[in-house]
């Protein structure tokens, strides 16, 4: 088996491919951001809330391969509780982790680093991007406002 | 005649690529070394402009290209060459039909069939026609196994239908759909039919006078020829009847502000500088394609697929989608819990082409209540072995994802 | 930085016929080396469909089309990749613009401008438009000279006015438009304008953002590029708010059998499976130009074109056609009792190609009263010796006829 | 200068070109067929009568090349006071000789030879035969009425 795509599969996509974290509709959210790639028809939904300024009940739900599954369970993981700005940044750290050669930030947590790899693929790097790019969308819109 | 067993060596892709198990037909297929060489011969040795020009290079231009519409012609037993009409591939062929032919004639209420099983170049370009005028677009149901109910097209025959359009092979099931039995029976209405023929013409000898279809499209992409060109063949009496929908050089008469007098067909159809060189590598893969034993290229890639067929239904989990009776080379399959896409990753690093995705075939993945499949289609340069290789990558990938 | 003097050698042709002067340039233009190698290694090298493989294979011919796009916007200056369209040529691209853009807002008496020495591609498809909604066309006219008159063209300019459409060079009297001036007078009225710039690009170098100009078309066949590819530029606020017209595969979001939802922009006008080795081609041709010292091309070119004209107008009953003060490298005549058929005959049988005919501008020949012109079109393989050589035959010609 | 166009353009072709034959407009003739090429734009249009099953009264005008132009007035020349009959066989005939390499049929005369050598010259064969094309057209449609 490739190695560089044991690289890119390392056991924390595959693990949170096969168990995500908050992987459930909701429906009653005042947000459902919908992430789409038309190329390869994943389809993913982000549900949330926004209580105090913190974003707060974010579950997901949708289907998709392995890597854009277990890169929106990332989102979900790590977006829960922080603000808008907080958010924001966090999203583009990650995006520059996946597109970019530099090394993984290390405020990040290693969970991150995985997605590392798809930039060798990059016929998946939009996999690895593809709720991440929805809500920057998102936050950039609101955060001006 | 040329021996299957020597095949491989005529495309240099495989010389380029020595590992590569290119599994992704249906797609598009590779080139043989006389289609490249007819194209860049064309360039060294023989670029003009067409039709308008007197001087020697020019003339002799002109004279291969309508040879080459000849050959077409031929080739899928036409009955005229000037029922062949170059486009730029299936899709526009597809549309042309629709504007220039149905639009015209289309009216509220009336009724367009299309099968379950379309590819979306013969699907939207229906939609859309009957969506704007508030016609119904009928779809020819299918069973699980991905076969046209013949029993509910019969039944859908009625005096609203305008037009048919069926796919002679399902691109994504890989279904051989009874053309000859249907076009009889539209005939028998009086309904006018479409054969898709993108995915039946590389390997299915065509013959258009026997099953006396109206209209028959393909890509020049599909039978081992160039990207950008294509044919749209109807019959004669249909094309009388079209306007165009391109305005330009060549298809016209004659031209004042006021007024402008077109020429016939299937000039009619080609306005502007077509895709010359496109057509000149149409006809050296049409060449090509008349050396095989089609005979023998059909048995071997019915092979090919039960082998595959048979050895992927041994994997757990596996589940094949598409298992008409009649099937073509072409295998799609879903794994339980890994994604298509996550398969065809891993393939590609074993330098293993094979398509993962919807296959421009939505409404069917939506039948099977999937978001995708992973395609395999076999051509004529594929090897026995290759069938082993894939399906224990295709277990070492179970293994992984676990 | 390639030097003109050597760069007839880069063209096969003449190696393949080293007698053959090609003077018909505005036709189609040869295609260097590189050029034709680009499609032959796509072939050999690279083939496969794109945008929808996930092998490697396809991810890089994917990656390589796209880049081809960039390449486009960045050699034309415009603004955005995604105002690049492919299309199969200009007169595809003409089409689409017609179709998509004004044919929605049309209305009855409404006006669509164009000048008069329009080549059929951007006369007729804006011709047909305004008489299917009872609108007009309008038409800028020329001097004897063939230069269009801007004050005439200013007060054509009415609330009536929907389109202009105008080519930037003229292929039959190579008059060069003062398209700046009409794009500025047409904005000030806030009317959109479209340039043709299939005989332009090819020489002179094209600013998008500076000219600001709302659609640029072309065809890659002559810019040293293959057949079948064309380029439709659209400012964004336009292509956005443009419908498709040919539907399938690629230009959908989502489809089901009641609904279809489309892509953006620029694939929304790509349905199906496009020119790929058409598109590789193209980029090669610029990288080609892009090599080309422009000012040394174009002052060579004006060379040519003066010298050739000065030569002709020594010979008796021959009248020049086409005589603006800012001409390109083309040289439209007509001698007096001698077709210019058999006028391309006699130099066909010397090897030198040169268009005789209409050049699909017929409005223009009958401006001047003239079934037809001979055509002398330069680039930039051709020799000084050449205009010699012309001549030289074209006198032994008025001699034969007597 | 070229031997084989020489050929093509003998001094025969060369005469009719100048002084064509019967070249003047009849509006008022009974018959008056249009020959178009539309690939070079050539034009002629042929004008007559029948008399008593005759062919009379034939002239034409318009405008082409030395070819067409020089074609056109041969027909003229030769069909005045044919019957239909006797016309499409003439016509057929100069067809054969223009495409085919047949020798030169005797009765036909040598002004017709020149327009063997237009086989040579695929680009404008159709110069050669236009104005005759149509007349076949005319004569095999009213022949078997
Ligand atoms: C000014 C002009 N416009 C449009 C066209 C049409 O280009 P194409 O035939 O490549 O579509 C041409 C080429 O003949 C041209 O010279
Ligand atoms: C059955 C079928 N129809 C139509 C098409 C569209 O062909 P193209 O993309 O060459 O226009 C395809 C190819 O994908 C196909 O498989």
């Amino acid at each position: 088996m490739n190695e560089r795509l044991k690289g890119l599969y390392k056991t924390i996509i595959l693990e949170h491919n096969k168990e995500p974290f908050f992987f459930e509709k909701n429906e009653k959210a005042t947000y459902g951001l919908k992430a789409y790639n038309q190329i390869c028809g994943d389809r993913f939904e982000l549900y949330f809330d926004v209580k105090n300024g913190l974003i707060s009940d974010l579950t997901f739900h949708g289907f998709g391969c392995a890597i854009s599954k277990a890169s929106t369970s990332v989102l979900v993981k790590n977006l829960r509780g922080k603000d808008f700005m907080e958010a924001l940044l966090f999203c583009r750290s990650f995006l520059s982790v996946a597109k970019n050669d530099e090394g993984l930030d290390e405020k990040l947590g290693e969970e991150l680093e995985a997605f590392s790899a798809a930039k060798e693929f990059p016929g998946r790097l939009k996999c690895a991007t593809l709720a991440w790019d929805e809500m920057i969308i998102f936050l950039e819109k609101n955060i001006t406002k | 005649m040329i021996e299957l067993k020597n095949i491989k060596s005529h495309f240099p892709i495989f010389s380029c690529h020595s590992d590569l198990v290119y599994l992704d037909n249906a797609a598009t297929t590779q080139k043989p070394q006389s289609v490249i060489e007819a194209i860049s011969n064309f360039y060294k040795k023989e670029n003009t402009n067409i039709h308008r020009g007197i001087y020697p290079l020019a003339v002799s231009t002109s004279q291969k290209y309508e040879a080459v519409r000849v050959k077409i012609a031929q080739f899928l037993n036409a009955n005229d060459p000037e029922e062949i009409v170059y486009t730029s591939g299936t899709t526009a062929s597809v549309n042309l039909v629709v504007h220039s032919f149905l639009r015209p004639q289309l009216k509220m209420d009336d009724e367009v069939i299309i099968s379950a099983m379309e590819h979306h170049a013969n699907l939207i370009p229906w939609q859309m026609a009957c969506k704007d005028v508030g016609a119904h677009l009928r779809v020819i149901p299918m069973n699980r196994l991905g076969e046209l109910d013949l029993k509910e097209f019969g039944e859908m025959l009625t005096t609203k239908v305008k037009m048919i359009a069926v796919t002679h092979i399902s691109n994504s099931l890989g279904s051989i759909n009874p053309i000859e039995e249907m076009i009889d029976m539209a005939h028998q209405k009086g309904i006018p039919i479409l054969v898709d023929g993108a995915q039946s013409v590389a390997h299915y000898p065509i013959d258009l006078q026997g099953l006396d279809v109206d209209f028959f499209t393909f890509s020049g992409h599909k039978l081992f020829g160039p990207t950008g060109i294509g044919v749209l063949y109807g019959k004669k009496q249909y094309l009388d009847k079209m306007q165009p929908i391109q305005f330009g050089g060549g298809m016209i008469k004659n031209v004042t502000f006021e007024k402008s007098i077109f020429s016939e067909v299937p000039q009619l159809f080609e306005a502007g500088t077509t895709n010359i060189s496109g057509v000149i590598g149409l006809g050296a893969a049409i060449d090509y394609v008349n050396e095989l034993n089609r005979d023998e290229v059909l048995g071997f890639l019915k092979r090919m697929e039960n082998n595959l067929t048979s050895k992927l239904l041994e994997v757990d989990g596996l589940r094949i989608i598409g298992q008409a009776k009649k099937k073509s080379a072409i295998v799609s399959f879903s794994m339980e819990s890994i994604h298509p896409h996550d398969i065809a990753t891993f393939l590609g690093a074993e330098n293993i082409a094979v398509r993962a995705g919807h296959h421009c075939t939505q409404p069917v993945m939506d039948f099977f209540q999937l978001p995708a499949t992973t395609r395999v289609s076999f051509s004529i340069y594929n090897q026995e072995e290759e069938v082993d290789f894939f399906v224990k990558k295709i277990k070492e990938i179970k293994q992984f994802f676990g």
